[in-house]
């Protein structure tokens, strides 16, 4: 184990077990397949396997996506919603990653994340409840394979990497895959996170959708880093980079890493470059930190244009297109709205029945004393 | 011209950096965004990016460096974004902050006043309407303090600063648009004091930050029903005016603690052990707690069914007057 | 033959894993160094580094990564290598384990068991003593649970290890070599419930974990002395089984509470508060505590003046009596 | 800020800005200056700056470092320690880095540097005390420029890179040192550390003694990185990697990396691969996880013996000075074993003195509590 002809003490890995550290690096320009005027560059490394219908089906999602994440604003400012954290500008990211995974695969989100959820069928309104307050969460994780949306930056990475290690434990040939952002990058969760995946082999996809900013903090502020994917190789996995605003790259470079990560190669780390159109979330003023020119030029890179665009050249866009897929987001506006609207207030005495699983008596004056509470104010 | 406990803590700082050089600001977007609340609105402006800046988004990292910074000898004043975020920090706090100067028998000072907005009732999300002050009492070696009033807003946080033992300063969120037509500065009572802020003769309540405005309102209610409260602000969580407390209950014989953290280890727990322990013979009735409920902080919509109240004091100093 | 308490907590963990394999032991040296302590000794020969296997060294890492696997459907029963390194995994003890089921509301089960050898009294440097119960017992969500003697060593590690709600099993680490003739495997009373250890008529002692000897031994000494001393070991720290310590109040009508950990907001403070909440008229005394104190957990060569132990015990005995 | 034309989303930070990342990646082999017998491999890019003096200093530093390591191991034995962490085996490492400091740099330690703490002129019993348990610490940091021993792994990285940040802001062109083993690079706070240390360009150096285990762990099961200094580039800093066990190649690496923080050019992590010759700590059993084959071959590159042979070579190295080392080690041993043996007890009445440093009297009655048991024992 110990070199000690020429008095070196390698370390404990022989070098031949040793992958090449250069394969672990980000290629110097982003993954990129279409241009914003829709022109497809083809890429043997990057193939897309998908068919019309799949194409279609992806803008498809993404402008649903956009609607819904309007209305979400809309019925913030209505008061329906106390807060809420927008996705416009980061569809391509999210749509084109998460339509690269098999049904069995799992998601482990932060809190932006409307697209993928709707790739997940999460139902849309269930998934503004959190945002609106009515329960803590709506959706099944076990229906849809989304976990919690997690709110404490980076924590869920942990979650995705010790499922990931359940699954490949078992035998199980799925895939985990967490979303968090830039600002996520510092936090010591996703360093540990990603130290236990390199170590176990685990079928996990850390996706970082760099927006540019952690609320007001821009990337330079975060890490000094030549770039997020570049962090990779510290846990001895390939780091990607893929231009987050062109849904195609998003999805064959995620592709790409699904499939090795299903194969049991390893865990990958994705860098998704794209931009936050929106405020931070509905309480946030960006004119505090960033530029209306800074804005403009950002909302040039607009991945649906880009993806119609393409439709168009590829003949797969015309106006019956359109209309069906106005007609749908219209459809799913008006169900979100009626959603939201028509919610049951959350009982109250439900409060206390998620606490332990394991039935315990011992806070029965404290429900007593809720129920009383109740029944003096006429409240429920 | 009104001031908010916001603006009254923002003029603090202000002041604090205008006094002193060797205080430092920094955090999560407390720079040019002046923080989520606005608490250091304008002083990345005044004071320059030197000392008014932005930090990478990790907790424990921004309370460690602020270890760092003050063995070196500056006066770091870290802001943790929200109450629910800084969990991630607790071992620099618990393991370093509150135990480095009792290690190195008082040869290292760490005044780092570490500033975080808590408590609910602004139907926020998730983890974000925590009111953890009991982990941060338990621990010896940190001065634990909350403002009730914009003016104690002010003066506390100067203390804090000067302080030179680490500080946890809780900014009880809800009431950061509180007004006061006191002009700053303003010195109040120490902050190791409890006050007194209505004197009365039947009940003694107990509180603290966002709940001492709510314990007014309840013994205002009170007095509509010819019920006496006296409402003692407790300022200081650890170490607690112990003291204060026994005189105010010798005073009125019954006792009540209203906070929003979960009952369970509350200060609740604690003052109501001290209260037994030191006037014992002068009790009348056991002392109540009106907290929040042993349960995860609830989501927005059923916050105000979770939170202490007007009804839930008034309901505990009718039980306590049963006695 | 004579078993040890780490060796029925070992016991407990074998045939957990017979029973159930979705039982998993992961940590920091706990596969082939079979733990510091030595309590998953010859697991991983038995069971595989699959299912008994060492982590990173990263305690965050290893509570979050619990979660993911407990998500997934196993029984992670993690071990935190000393108390004071629980510290850094504390945001996803209190912010996932312990909130997760509640915010899925049910849907998402987390059996989790995090084993803690905790507390002081070995003679170890600094970290390795600290007795954070009250942190996890102040969170909503986690159940606590600490043996006090070798047969609920192993019973109350089986019981914890089949629920479904997460577990914080502090193991007392003092007594690990506390021995007993009982044949394992053994079931003793559930862990929710407080068990008398000593039937007494004058005072009543509540203690737990590396106390219950301490606490059983200054009965011992009372005695000696014309005191009868009942001994009641919570062992649930979360939830506390009020009934039982209400109902030894109210045969003896004195009480006092016994733990390592300082004594402002230690589990006294919450016993203290709900025995005079419950049996009020049945007091004869205030309910006292005997406890470490308000500093920091000392250097080894100061260890015995700061922990509890029968002399102080019995001063509080004393004056408890002399009201 | 964005680059609309190709439809980029490009970092906020200038290509142009950006470091040559190739930069970042440590060398193929560690640097390595001497052989074990000897034999001296000069390099232009680590030039040894030292007088015979100095060389002959290091050698001292070394020998009497073993020697105090060794008095403790007996002390501990002889049950006047409670614990004691060797640092067998990692004296080059240690004391080469620690040498290349200046005066007015800091130290912020691990458990395990007695070696870079001799070098600072702490007094070896008082280093002791904390493993004695007489006193949590015993040194005042601010006379030796060495931070307290932090016992939870890592964790000492935010402070001395906090300390950086101080000096840097504050004009003051000192740099600070921080110490951990490979098993801390797994923990979050390193890892926050750097990032601060990148971003803020905080003149600390992170230096790593990859002793090969944590404990019982090695290192393949700590990560997969293909070497620890792998890690630096994702934080934007260089990773360097030395022979540890070469005295002369770990003072001219740290060196190095100490100029070049100093001229503000920014923080740098070091690897120094070495091996951890004593079991973890007095109360290790490493037989459980490693074979004698590999002590005894890890023996073999003995850092003492190197520069022994060194020195021998070049003609700094004869009897007198062997019998000058001798003797002086032994005074040493000696005054540590006095020093340990006469300790005071502590005062028991010292806990409450320092939990507060502004005066509170809110734990009277427990100072009166003790006070009394004290008295009635008859104890102090
Ligand atoms: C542990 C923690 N600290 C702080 C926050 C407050 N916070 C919410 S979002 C955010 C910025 C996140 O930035 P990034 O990771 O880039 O994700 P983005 O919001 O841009 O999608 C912060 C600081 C939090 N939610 N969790
Ligand atoms: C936060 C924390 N977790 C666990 C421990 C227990 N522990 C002490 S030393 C050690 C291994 C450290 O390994 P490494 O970082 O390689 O340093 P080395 O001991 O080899 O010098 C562990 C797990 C600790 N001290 N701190
Ligand atoms: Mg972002
Ligand atoms: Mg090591």
């Amino acid at each position: 184990m110990t070199d000690a002809a020429n008095g070196q003490v390698p370390a404990s890995t022989d070098a031949s077990d040793r992958p090449d550290p250069l394969d672990f690096l980000p290629p110097d320009e982003p993954v990129h397949l279409l241009d914003p005027d829709g022109t497809y560059h083809p890429d043997p490394d990057h193939p897309i396997d998908l068919d019309d219908a799949a194409l279609r089906e992806l803008y498809r999602l993404m402008m649903v996506t956009r609607k819904v994440d309007r209305e979400a604003i809309n019925l913030q400012r209505q008061g329906q919603l106390g807060v809420y954290a927008s996705c416009m500008g980061q569809e391509a990211a999210q749509i084109g990653s998460a339509y690269a995974l098999g049904p069995d695969d799992w998601i482990f989100p932060s809190y932006r994340e409307l697209g993928a959820a709707l790739v997940r069928q999460v139902d849309a309104a269930g998934f503004l409840h959190l945002y609106r307050g009515t329960w803590l969460s709506d959706h099944d994780p076990y229906k849809h394979n989304f976990g919690l949306m997690s709110i404490p930056i980076g924590t869920q990475a942990l979650h995705a990497t010790g499922f990931a290690m359940g699954a490949r434990l078992d035998g199980n040939p799925i895939v985990a895959m967490t979303y968090y952002g830039d600002g996520g990058t510092s936090e010591g969760d996703p360093h540990e996170a990603m130290t236990f995946a390199g170590v176990t082999k685990a079928p996990v996809i850390f996706f970082v959708q760099n927006n540019q900013y952690a609320i007001s903090v821009p990337l330079a502020k975060q890490t000094a880093a030549p770039t997020l994917a570049h962090k990779a190789i510290g846990y001895g996995m390939p780091g990607y980079r893929v231009d987050g605003n062109d849904v195609l790259a998003s999805y064959a470079v995620t592709r790409r890493a699904i499939d090795r990560a299903r194969e049991g190669v390893g865990p990958a780390f994705i860098e998704a470059m794209t931009y936050r159109m929106e405020a931070h979330t509905t309480s946030d003023d960006p004119s505090r930190y960033r530029t209306q020119e800074e804005l403009e030029e950002a909302a040039k890179t607009d991945p649906i244009v880009r993806m119609r665009n393409f439709l168009t050249k590829r003949d797969l866009y015309d106006s019956a297109l359109e209309d069906a897929i106005e007609e749908q987001t219209k459809q799913v506006a008006s169900e979100v709205r009626a959603g939201i609207y028509d919610a049951p207030h959350g009982d109250p005495m439900e409060l206390f029945d998620h606490v332990y699983l394991d039935a315990t008596n011992h806070f029965e004056d404290q429900v007593a004393q809720l129920r009383s509470e109740l029944s003096q104010g006429g409240e429920v | 011209m009104a001031v908010t406990m916001a603006q009254a803590i923002n003029q603090a700082l202000a002041d604090a950096m205008a006094k002193d050089e060797r205080v430092l600001i920094f955090g999560e977007d407390v720079g040019k965004l002046g923080g989520v609340f606005r608490v250091t609105d304008g002083l990345q402006a005044t004071y320059g990016e030197d000392r008014v800046f932005d930090t990478p988004l990790a907790e424990s990292g921004i309370i460690g460096t602020a270890i760092g910074l003050a063995m070196y000898g500056y006066r770091p004043v870290p802001e943790m974004q929200f109450d629910g975020f800084t969990y991630p920090a607790f071992e620099q706090i618990v393991s370093h902050l509150a135990k480095m100067p009792n290690r190195s028998r008082g040869t290292v000072k760490l005044p780092v006043t570490i500033r975080i907005p808590f408590g609910g009732g602004i139907g926020a999300v998730e983890h974000h309407s925590e009111s953890p002050e009991a982990y941060w009492a338990h621990t010896a070696g940190l001065k634990v303090m909350t403002p009730g009033t914009p003016e104690d807003g002010y003066s506390m946080m100067r203390e804090a600063i000067e302080m030179d033992d680490p500080v946890v300063f809780l900014e009880p969120k809800r009431r950061y648009w509180m007004k006061t037509d006191a002009a700053m500065p303003v010195t109040t009572e120490p902050a190791r004091d409890a006050v007194v802020r209505r004197a009365g003769t039947d009940v003694s309540v107990f509180c603290y930050g966002p709940m001492v405005r709510t314990a007014l309102d309840a013994a205002e209610a009170a007095a509509d029903e010819g019920w006496s409260i006296e409402v003692v602000d407790l300022r200081s969580l650890s170490p607690l005016d112990t003291d204060a407390i026994v005189a105010s209950v010798e005073r009125t014989g019954r006792a009540i603690v209203v906070h929003e953290a979960a009952r369970n280890l509350g200060i609740g727990a604690e003052v109501a052990a001290r209260i037994q322990e030191r006037a014992f013979y002068h009790l009348e009735a056991p002392v109540l707690r009106a907290t929040g409920f042993d349960t995860p902080y609830p989501p927005a919509k059923l916050e105000e069914f979770w939170l202490p109240d007007v009804d839930r004091i008034l309901d505990l100093v009718e039980r306590a007057l049963a006695y």
